[in-house]
């Protein structure tokens, strides 16, 4: 990432958001924050949130791009039954563990390529294009799975989502590794500059000698192989294939998550790191609000309330009238 | 006895085929049809009542002889009601009721008792702890009716059980991955003070389960386990030891239906408000069933 | 004879981040006079006019109209009071038809009744006012930049407005538009309006302006009288150095001559045609030439350079790069071709608002390079500094979002974007659009050395004086056809305009 | 409207399935068209179309205008709760049916203001601001109605949804004069410019002297409205406030009912009448997948289908491509 103090601003207030969200958590529960060891993994509170919070995470991490394309991708949830629909087949049938996975994340990528394709090429709203899949694809999911919750009986795919190495917890890593990796190649190749680039303004790209529409359509297929990999973790985590309720508002979290982190649903600048720290913001929320036993008719009440929070912060406009009110203040005492 | 000449035909009006215990019902309804000759108008609502009124009116019109609605919602039945009474088809309710100003609108309701199912649980955990122990419920979508009688009820029915004590309540909205995660922060809050879970359905149970071994308990010995629903994987869990009791609420609705609308066809009178049976399983009988269990 | 003056703005500083745009300015206007408002790129004239009308408040001073205190909040605001304006960039409502745009804004009351007829009738005698026929009808999006221009006027004109703001309207217009708006505006002047024009074209200043003020770095230089101020005093005050020539050149353009191997062609069209766009015609671009493209406005000039740059896919004809038949689907295809083409549509097809300058310098040399050959940060900021220098390009620093560089500036950055792929043929597309007289020469000096190092240019300007100094020889369009060709001796700007007006026989 | 060409094209496509459905519907069950009296007032399927079309027709007019200035209003389905929340309250207190609607209408604008405030003053993107209510409002309704499903016994409310004038349905010439006045009023006025320029181009409007941000804020609150009393008529239809259920998904299907009207979710030009075939164009589809029996794991289709079906047309570059095709057929041929 640039060093330029206008990329990191947008983390500022996920992090800040994050640390009030962990001291509310820390007084109200002081064991909240203990780590211990069982079983020779670490266990605790963050450790839940951390593992909870890896598939959101993943979908924001597709999302973000998506996103900075200047599109949106509804069908993520969708996605992720299906994945997850996939991969309980294909274990029942005694597919090898490499091979289910493979098919997991290439059935979110054939998903992303139809969204890629309407989006891109033929030029349908991304919105609309996307509702589309996310309508029809629960009902793909639930053909696959034949309208049953598939038990999933493999030691090894479930290591994917509750799985300890050298005590620490697989998910989170595999995940954090992800977004590392992806932030690389999207630094340090010119790959960010052009979905960048795309986002901002995309007839510009085009004369510039950018593949516009395959930058997009990439777009898509990247954040559809995230679905299905975050589907396999799904149905890893509960060792089953939910077509019903696997991935249900995913997608509503995993744009939160990149509109907290500080990438505008407008496109252009997006910021990975910001995308990672919103879903773990979000996480934390959910956790926190069983932690401080917020009763469950208002749940929805304090996530609306943060969300709303982060963007007043993250809105020029806002700040800018706040400035606007201290001055006058100021003014008008002396 | 007597066969009718010419086969039943009976509309069914479904809610949609939103969960496992939908689709076996669902399946109930249509293989016992199947068996009984019966030929059945089978419609999905898709979760809309708009969609439910739509096709009843058009079982009225195709002439069925009974109409079987799973309503959708509780309310805005009556005017479509009112034109299936012109037409002298009766009216079966399964599942889910209605609220009506006029009661005379419909002919039975065949159901589920969410109400008893929860005093059921209830009265097991107080049999089965001594009239002791810190609960943890997991409740189910907020606002639901399943949700909210299974609520009531368990609140009541342990209310005579000093010893009971609801500890913490969070919504896992009906389903597992939210049953486990909500499950692991009640843990880590509560450290090793929570005795019972409760939770609204298997679904959930099963979820909670996950996490509790994770947490490296023992879920059915540590934890006492009680659920509601009695899907097959939750009832091989109680013969594993792993759920301590799960109350059913039957889904196989078919020969009820059938049998009742046989009954009202044939002029016979049938109690308004039939209840399908629902058992309850614990390690004294889920061993027996659970082969047999086919949802 | 001193008025009260129409509009006066007192101290006038607006700062933004890490750039004083406009530093205790003074700035008058009276009524009746059309007073010029002067400056490099980055000076901060169009600060001055967003200022004025409250597009952005200003830190401090005060802004007099009629003697009043205004302080416009919002342009609505200003308009009320009595301002009208066009902006420096084109700004109006593409998706909107051109009766709409010129509409807007104006309609009795606020909710007040339309009447369609009158509203079309209406734009019709706003058009015709600036001697234009157009359909009303049409969506302004799909016009070209230079209509686009004219609409935007004519709207502005339109208003019962005292105090009348033109913020470069002549960059993309043609000679006849020039005359026929300056017919207006002296009019307008005669009926007692102030009018602030700021332009980058000197004889326009001259031509039309009774008084000028002059800024530079944010400063106020000095207001004069037209007439004091001969011109290479101006630019005088306006580079802030001493001049020896006019364009305020330290030299002489390099003079047009052939280069060696200006034989070999680099981009050829053979019957090259668009149907309803343009009739099929042939161009050869060479090695070592700058060929120029003339015509009217909405001769189809830029709809050409969109075929050869494969924007527009032709159904008719081929192109040949180097000799060989390629097959443009897609610009990205030109590019890769080592053609590049600097669009006249700066703002849509151009900017990436929101990146740095950095970003939007490179973004055509990494496109061609694709994203795995991803060029090194350093080597990715020492073409940035290069070209900053090299154009002079007023900005903070390379990692500025380019949204905030003033309008010419954006322009320069756009250049340097395809000079840094190292094309074999560029096509500019108005490339001196909006850029100050001294660039302009730099830019003009910079042409003449690629065509000395091999480069083809193909040059599309509606500064008729610029096609003759840099051309050797210019195609004209009329009416989306091949017209004829003016070369050698014969290229003289009265004949290239009686080509163009299609008069010359 | 303008008699311009450009604006009547979007309204063709909904037409063209409109009459496609109809035709489907007529073959496979004749009865389809049949329209009886029945006690004095028609009675028919395309009666029922109309009558259930009614509310999301309402939905679909206000979401029009917040599409127009390119924004997206996702809390329509929760107000819509909201207000039907409040009818059964104030009802159940012996409220005059008067007062009552005002005060849906007026708890739509309430919501319609908050939502203008956040997206018009404050600056925050459209689907994060809306997606606030449309969280939290759905319990704000459960608070009203204290989480029970609320009964409704006043003939004269429920009048509004299932009632007849002279033989004709209520709802359907409510909903319809409602179009009718929107559209005059939005293209008589300079109204219609002005949302349509805001949507197109928000700082060149606003630098032509348009008061932007009012502009954009009276359009949810015009949604909030439209949402408002279509919850009035949602609680009338079934006689009671559902807090939970009413209006759940209700704002895709008006999304989807006004860009398959031909407005783009990128504002700028809108057509209500577009929006009004739109609604109608998706309920038909609803009615004709009962009449046809189309199998339920399926369901979801061919309303995706449809959707995409209208979007591909309105695209231009399908359009264009589809004509290349044809013409290089044409070619090879000759
Ligand atoms: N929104 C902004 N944010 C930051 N800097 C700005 C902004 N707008 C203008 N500037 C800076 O203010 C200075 C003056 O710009 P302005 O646009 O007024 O120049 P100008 O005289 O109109 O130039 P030109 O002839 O190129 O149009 C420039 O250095 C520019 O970079
Ligand atoms: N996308 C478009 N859709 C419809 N008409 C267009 C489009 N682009 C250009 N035109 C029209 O085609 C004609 C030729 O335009 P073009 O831009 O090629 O002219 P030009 O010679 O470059 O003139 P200018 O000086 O205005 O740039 C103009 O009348 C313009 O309005
Ligand atoms: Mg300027
Ligand atoms: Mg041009």
């Amino acid at each position: 990432m640039s060093d330029s103090a206008l990329r990191k601003t947008p983390v500022i207030w996920p992090l800040i958001g994050l640390a009030l969200l962990v001291v509310l958590n820390a007084v109200m529960n002081p064991a909240f924050l203990r780590i211990t060891l069982l079983g020779g993994h670490v266990y605790g509170v963050p450790v839940d949130i951390l593992v909870q919070g890896s598939r959101t995470m993943l979908l924001a991490l597709g999302m973000t791009l998506v996103i900075a394309t200047g599109g949106v991708d509804l069908s993520v949830g969708s996605v992720v039954a299906i994945s997850g629909a996939v991969c309980a087949i294909l274990l029942q049938g005694g597919t090898a563990l490499a091979v289910t996975l493979a098919a997991a994340v290439g059935a979110g990528v054939f998903a992303g390529a139809i969204n890629g394709v309407l989006v891109a090429r033929i030029g349908i709203q991304p919105i609309v294009a996307t509702l589309i899949l996310m309508v029809a694809g629960r009902g793909i999911a639930q053909l696959i799975v034949g309208g049953q919750v598939i038990i999933i009986a493999s030691p090894r795919f479930e290591f994917l989502a509750t799985g300890f190495v050298f005590g620490l917890p697989f998910a989170p890593l595999l995940v954090g590794l992800l977004f590392f990796a992806t932030h690389l190649f999207l630094r340090r190749t010119a790959a960010g500059l052009f979905v960048e680039a795309v986002g901002d303004n995309e007839t510009a790209s085009r004369f510039a000698g950018l593949a516009a529409a395959r930058v997009k359509a990439l777009a898509y297929v990247f954040c559809g192989a995230c679905a299905g990999l975050s589907g396999a973790l799904t149905a890893a985590n509960i060792r089953a294939a939910d077509a019903y309720g696997a991935g249900a508002n995913a997608e509503l979290d995993a744009i939160f998550a990149v509109v907290v982190g500080g990438t505008a649903l407008t496109g252009g600048r997006f910021s990975i790191l910001g995308s990672f720290l919103g879903a773990l913001l979000i996480q934390t929320l959910t956790t926190t609000m069983y932690n401080v036993g917020v009763p469950p008719a208002v749940a929805p009440m304090p996530k609306a309330l943060l969300i709303i929070a982060v963007s007043l912060l993250q809105s020029e406009r806002f700040r800018g009238w706040i400035a606007g009110v201290r001055t006058r203040k100021r003014r008008a005492i002396a | 006895r007597p066969r009718p000449k010419k086969p039943l035909t009976i509309g069914f009006a479904q809610t949609g085929a939103e969960s496992a215990w939908r689709t076996a019902n669902t399946v109930s309804m249509k293989s016992e049809a199947e068996k009984r000759g019966i030929d059945l108008k089978f419609s999905d609502g898709q979760g809309k009542q708009e969609n439910q009124i739509r096709a009843v009116r058009s079982f009225i019109t195709q002439g069925v002889d009974a109409i079987v609605i799973a309503p959708v919602v509780e309310t805005g039945w009556d005017p479509v009601l009112r034109e299936a009474r012109r037409a002298r088809i009766p009216v079966i309710l399964t599942d889910r009721s209605i609220q009506t100003s006029d009661e005379s609108l419909f002919s039975c309701f065949i159901g589920s008792d969410f109400y008893e199912e929860g005093r059921m649980a209830a009265d097991w955990l107080a049999k089965h702890t001594g009239g002791k122990g810190r609960i943890v419920e997991l409740q189910g979508t907020v606002g639901s009716a399943p949700a909210n009688e299974r609520r009531k009820a368990f609140a009541e029915g342990i209310a005579k059980y000093p010893g009971l004590k609801i500890l913490d309540a969070q919504s896992g909205d009906f389903r597992r991955a939210n049953g486990k995660e909500v499950m692991e922060s009640l843990l880590k809050k509560h450290g090793r003070t929570i005795d019972i879970v409760y939770a609204h359905n298997d679904d959930m149970a099963l979820g909670a389960i996950q996490a509790i071994e994770e947490a490296g308990q023992k879920p059915g010995k540590d934890i006492v386990i009680v659920s509601i629903d009695a899907i097959k994987e939750a009832i091989q869990a109680v013969v594993d030891g792993k759920i301590n009791c799960t109350v059913e609420c039957n889904p196989l609705f078919g020969p009820k239906v059938y049998d009742t609308a046989a009954k009202l066809l044939a002029g016979e009178k049938v109690p308004k408000k039939l209840f399908n049976k629902d058992e309850l399983f614990d390690h004294t009988n889920a061993a027996t069933v659970v082969a047999s269990r086919q949802y | 004879m001193e008025q009260e003056p129409l509009l006066q703005l007192r101290g006038i500083t607006k700062r933004f981040v890490g750039v004083t745009a406009l530093q205790d300015v003074d700035f008058r206007v009276r009524a009746g006079e059309i007073h010029a408002l002067l400056g490099e790129n980055g000076a901060g004239k169009s600060t001055l006019i967003k200022v004025l009308t409250g597009v952005h408040a200003a830190d401090a001073g005060v802004i007099l109209f009629d003697g009043r205190d205004i302080h416009p909040e919002s342009p609505k605001a200003a308009e009320r009071a009595g301002i009208s304006t066009v902006y420096q960039e084109v700004n109006l409502i593409p998706a909107l038809s051109v009766a709409e745009n010129i509409a807007l804004g104006r309609q009795p009351g606020r909710f007040g009744f339309i009447n369609w007829r009158a509203m079309r009738r209406h734009a019709r005698e706003a058009l015709s006012r600036l001697d234009l026929t157009c359909d009303v009808d049409a969506e302004l999006g799909s016009l070209s930049v230079a209509l686009q221009q004219m609409v935007a006027i004519a709207r502005a004109l339109d208003l019962r407005a005292r105090l009348l703001v033109l913020d470069e309207p002549t960059a993309s217009l043609d000679e006849k538009e020039v005359a026929e708006l300056f017919k207006v505006m002296r009019r307008l002047r005669g009926d007692g309006l102030g009018i602030v024009f700021v332009t980058h074209f000197l004889e326009q200043v001259y031509a039309v302006s009774d008084r000028m003020t002059v800024l530079r770095n944010g400063q106020l230089v000095g207001e004069y009288a037209t007439t004091d101020l001969p011109r290479l005093a101006l630019v005088g005050k306006m580079l802030g150095r001493e001049v020896k020539d006019e364009a305020g050149r330290q030299s002489a353009p390099a003079p047009v001559v052939p280069v060696e191997g200006a034989a070999a062609p680099v981009l050829e069209a053979r019957r090259l045609g668009r149907r309803g766009a343009i009739q099929p015609l042939d161009l050869t671009l060479r090695r070592g030439e700058v060929t120029g493209l003339a015509g009217l406005l909405g001769s189809g000039r830029t709809e050409t350079a969109r075929l050869l740059f494969g924007i527009d896919r032709a159904d008719a004809g081929e192109i040949r790069v180097r000799a060989t038949p390629a097959h443009l689907r897609s610009p990205r295809d030109a590019v890769r071709l080592g053609l590049a083409l600097c669009s006249e549509d700066r703002k849509s097809e151009g900017l990436l608002p929101n990146l740095s300058v950095r970003e939007n310098l490179i973004l055509a040399l990494q496109a061609k390079r694709g994203a795995w050959r991803t060029l090194a940060r350093s080597d990715q900021e020492k073409l940035c500094a290069h070209y900053i220098r090299a154009l002079q390009i007023k900005t903070p620093d390379a990692e500025t979002p380019i949204r905030n560089l003033s309008g010419g500036n954006q322009q320069k950055v756009l250049l340097a974007r395809w000079l840094a792929t190292q094309p074999e043929a560029i096509i500019l597309d108005e490339p001196t659009r909006g850029i100050d007289v001294g660039a302009k020469a730099e830019i003009e000096q910079l042409i003449a050395k690629l065509r000395a190092e091999g480069l083809a240019v193909l040059l599309i300007s509606s500064e008729i004086e610029e096609m003759v100094r840099n051309c050797s020889r210019v195609l004209v369009l009329r009416e989306r056809t091949l017209a004829g060709e003016v070369s050698g001796d014969a290229l003289t700007p009265e004949r290239l305009m009686h080509v163009m007006a299609g008069t010359h026989e």
